[in-house]
């Protein structure tokens, strides 16, 4: 049912001075790639993408940047959240060779899928990149898993300076690859679209959601595709036909905000 | 082959099926695929003349047989939600433009701005549970809804639709003043004023506590509102609430509505509801021997 | 150990479980046996000065999320009644005498009777959705409201509860005239106005078109009424309206209800649903660290 | 789900010029002394015992006595009545030798279970009774199952002249039973279970019902007893803790009518 299930946060950790992780008991399946949307009582309901799968204990993790996310991030073990979900698609592993490619917070729910490639032995090399070397975080994780990392800050304080989309243009040219994952802003994967050309790639999407299960129409994009149930995760094809994929979202109002 | 057109005042439906207000219809793309999917009108989301964000989350969520939401009337303001209408119409979408105003000066203002963007109708939303101000806080007041109505009908040309409420003592006194002030056909109900208070956190759960049930919970009083509003209005009605299937639509028919309005089953039957009822009531129809949709209309009411 | 006492006005009951009016409670033997079984006190069935039998057949059938009635409040009359208080009285039942009439002379004389017999409390019933002249229409003009309400007060000596319609534009403002009137404590809600027409038959179902609704659906209309009364009166109130689990009962009292009354369930549950809910209630309350009932009442109103 | 399916009717028989047979097609399981709620769509809706229980079609007879009898004896086949059910208890054939006891519409429900009896081999005699010669129906039906068979008449147009339970008295006194079953008006039965002593004994009941589901509390009898959902089937030990039992019924408002 679409209704939060209170839970009690077992677990939290800071990732960087404005990245935190909660962990909280889970027993559904989950897909890398879903969400949740995560309750604050008193406060607001926000959606939030999956960062940790464990056996009965799912992970968020999150920078706070407003109102939503400041108070979670103040929230400690044993405080209460409640969480409905898992919502949307994940992604599709379909490929054997698979560049991933995270900027910002996009990084937190791109390590359970890196996480899931390797237990399937698959061959992949990950980017992951941040403003500037405070703001970077799970690079111990990653490199954990044994994936390939190459990593951009844009000011050059911490590996590559640039982009990571600047790294995937090379990496790409010296490469096969059957498939390309990623999770950043939209202006950093839409240029990853057009880099990726005929490889296979599945982005996933963020727009501004209230219902979560495919009603109140607030996350609809291009010709009314939900991000909520038919997305987050979408494929080139599908993106190709999204008019709005790159240019504009919109504000809980409805209305449209450049990107 | 049983085919269901239908007629609301001068407006010709393909079916009778037509998309709720406040489902997935803020913006174009999503009301053509409804439309294309089978709906055979589509109510926009209700528009004001300022963009509002409506209601922090949570703003809807399900209970155990319907939905409860108060969206606090999030839109981005008419102005911005012409070039949607100018969209809709390039694509040949019969669309209703709902509308909420806080007053008759409001509705009028909205109400021509929509008819100028190319809406086939007009609904005047008087009937949301949790919008101070605006909705139900209108829409209980006789005199208001007829000035209302009256005023929006005098400066407009296409057909004007009102929706009530059920959170009434007397409903068809409502739509009475809404058929005096020349309302071409009245659309019945709106959401019911309802709540859920989480016992975890020992809260109301919507963010505006209070908040708008609807669903199949809700046709038993959707079904009662249209057939005491169809013993005291000689407007066709336009029935809304509950309705998940053929039978459901038929149901509504039977007590007096001409055509029927689908919101939440879009989650329990997702947006291909509209062609699923739509076969439903063929087939029932075909298996019953009626031929004209006309003929299920009011029968009820003995 | 939890212990769920709880008084109402100064009424003491065990445990804040009440049987609703109208579910077995026309004889005093299902009276009884209800109490017994779990309850905390017994509502009887409305009861008239004269015999009525009420409407006929179908009076009460399911729908998906509840059940609808229109039985047309069916009673022997208060003379014959009086029998069963009796024997009530006799097996230390705590019993709640409910009543209608169609005026405050007829409420008052019924209201004496009823004490006279032994009643522990009286229960007006000014809501009944479905009989003409009695409840509803009363119950939806305040000053009739008021005027029942302290005549009943200034003949009897027992609390007096006002029992409340769900289906009025402002219902705290009804509750508010009872408490003017001196009632000791609200009752909220009584059946939601509804209706289910069979389309195979094409008809309404129940032999008076128009019934209430009970049952689960109708619970997140209860909770926003004693939610919105909470706020507005400093009387006691009692929620009904499809309580099924202690939960159910727990959402009422963070809503602002003192005690509960439970009708319906006892089809999805049995006659033991009292019994089953206080235990839910108490194992939910040792959960979560609750000592005493009212720690929880009116907490959701923030 | 308590909510009267519509069907149409698939065959009458008139049993005689007072007492009919309706049958429609059926797909429940049924025991023996069941009922039904049957609605005659604008009239009324009122309990009735089934008195045929074949594959896939049932049957129901009943006489003619007011409203809602009178609007049932006068429906065709095709015509469409409304039935909800089965609902209460039904007849439980523990017991080898067993006496079955039908007075007036008594015998209607009785014949399924004698037919079951008959099935199951066991040993039976069956009494059934009417006011007059021509009230009686099922003569033919109850001797076709091979049962021994006993008829009594009060003015003695045909079989024995008197009362069923003047037979039974006798039969009771000439031979051993395991059990007695009986439906039939109320102070026969009562006088019945006087004649029965320590033979175990199970009475059909008749009262007004409205809901037929066990809430609207109009069939109580003794302690808050549901004859609609507790019985209509009651064996010896709780009809003899039941004060009410042959001596008085409730009317549709509740009020006490003495037997
Ligand atoms: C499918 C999905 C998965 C997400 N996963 C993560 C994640 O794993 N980690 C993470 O840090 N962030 C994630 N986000 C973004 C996160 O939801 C927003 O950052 C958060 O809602 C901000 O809320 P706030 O009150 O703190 O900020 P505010 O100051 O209220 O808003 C800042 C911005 O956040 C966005 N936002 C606010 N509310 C919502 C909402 N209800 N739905 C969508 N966006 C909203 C808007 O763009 C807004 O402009 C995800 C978003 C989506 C749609
Ligand atoms: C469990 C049960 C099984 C029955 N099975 C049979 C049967 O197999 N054959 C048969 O002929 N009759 C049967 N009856 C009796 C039958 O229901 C009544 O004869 C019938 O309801 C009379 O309705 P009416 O409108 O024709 O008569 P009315 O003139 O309305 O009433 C005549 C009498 O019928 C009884 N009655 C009326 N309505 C009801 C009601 N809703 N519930 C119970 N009694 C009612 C009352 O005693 C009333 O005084 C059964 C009754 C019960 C309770
Ligand atoms: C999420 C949501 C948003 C709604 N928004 C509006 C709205 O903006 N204007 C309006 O008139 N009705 C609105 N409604 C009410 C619906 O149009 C409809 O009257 C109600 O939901 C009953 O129909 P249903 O049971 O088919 O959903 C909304 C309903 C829901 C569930
Ligand atoms: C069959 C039936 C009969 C009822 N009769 C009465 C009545 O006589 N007087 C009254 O005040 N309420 C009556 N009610 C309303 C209930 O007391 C209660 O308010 C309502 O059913 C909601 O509670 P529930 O959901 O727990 O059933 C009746 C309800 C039902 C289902
Ligand atoms: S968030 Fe409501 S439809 Fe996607
Ligand atoms: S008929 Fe309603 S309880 Fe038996």
């Amino acid at each position: 049912m679409n209704y939060p299930l209170v839970t009690k946060i077992i677990e939290t950790k800071n990732e960087n001075n404005r990245i935190k992780t909660i962990k909280f008991e889970n027993n559904k399946k989950i897909t890398p790639g879903q969400f949740y949307m995560i309750w604050i009582p008193g406060v607001d309901e926000i959606p939030m993408s999956v960062s940790y799968i464990d056996k009965n204990i799912i992970g968020i993790t999150f920078k706070k940047i407003g109102e939503a996310t400041n108070a979670l991030f103040n929230l400690k073990k044993g405080d209460k959240i409640g969480a409905r979900g898992p919502y949307g698609t994940g992604f599709k592993l379909n490929g054997k060779k698979i560049l991933f490619v995270g900027g910002g917070t996009g990084v937190a729910m791109l390590a359970p899928v890196i996480e899931e490639a390797i237990k399937k032995k698959l061959n992949l090399k990950v980017i992951i990149g941040a403003k500037t070397k405070n703001e970077l975080f799970f690079e111990k994780r990653i490199k954990e898993t044994g994936a390939e990392l190459f990593i951009s800050t844009d000011d050059g304080t911490y590996g590559t300076k640039g982009f990571t989309t600047d790294i995937a243009e090379d990496i790409i040219k010296k490469n096969h690859f059957d498939l390309i994952l990623t999770c950043g802003p939209e202006l950093m994967m839409k240029k990853l679209m057009d880099i990726s050309k005929d490889i296979d790639f599945q982005a996933s999407l963020e727009r501004f959601m209230k219902c979560g299960f495919g009603i109140c129409g607030q996350c609809c994009i291009g010709d009314g595709i939900r991000v909520c149930t038919e997305g987050p995760i979408f494929n080139e094809k599908t993106l190709k036909k999204i008019q709005d994929f790159g240019i504009f979202k919109r504000d809980a109002s409805g209305k449209k905000i450049k990107f | 082959m049983i085919e269901i057109p239908t007629k609301i005042a001068n407006l010709r439906l393909k079916n009778p099926t037509i998309l709720a207000s406040g489902i997935m219809d803020e913006d174009a793309g999503s009301m053509i695929r409804i439309f294309k999917s089978g709906a055979g009108a589509i109510v926009t989301k209700s528009i004001g003349l300022k963009p509002r964000e409506g209601y922090p989350n949570p703003s809807v969520i399900e209970l155990e047989c319907g939905l409860l939401n108060a969206m606090g009337l999030p839109n981005p303001g008419i102005e911005e939600f012409k070039s949607e209408v100018i969209k809709l119409k390039k694509s040949k979408v019969t669309v209703i433009g709902s509308i909420f105003g806080s007053n008759s000066k409001e509705f009028t203002v909205l109400g021509t701005k929509m008819q100028d963007a190319g809406v086939n109708a007009l609904e005047l939303n008087m009937s949301c549970p949790h919008a101070k101000g605006y909705g139900l806080e209108i829409g209980s007041d006789q005199k208001i809804v007829e000035k209302i109505t009256t005023n929006v009908k005098s400066s407009v040309s296409i057909p004007v639709f009102v929706k009530i409420s059920p959170n009434l003592t007397d409903i068809p006194k409502i739509a009475q003043s809404a058929e005096k002030g020349g309302a071409d056909a009245i659309v019945a109900i709106n959401t019911v004023k309802a709540m859920k208070i989480d016992i975890e956190t020992q809260r109301p759960i919507l963010s505006n506590k209070i908040g708008g049930y609807s669903g199949k919970a809700i046709k038993p009083i959707g079904i009662r509102c249209v057939y005491e509003i169809y013993k005291k209005v000689n407007i066709p009605i336009i029935g809304v609430g509950g309705i998940n299937t053929g039978e459901d639509a038929i149901e509504y028919m039977m007590a007096g509505a001409s055509a029927v309005q689908i919101g939440s089953a879009i989650y329990s039957r997702d947006i291909y509801v509209f062609e699923k009822i739509c076969k439903e009531i063929k087939n029932w129809m075909k298996t019953n021997n009626y031929k004209k949709i006309d003929e299920l209309i009011g029968v009820a009411n003995l």
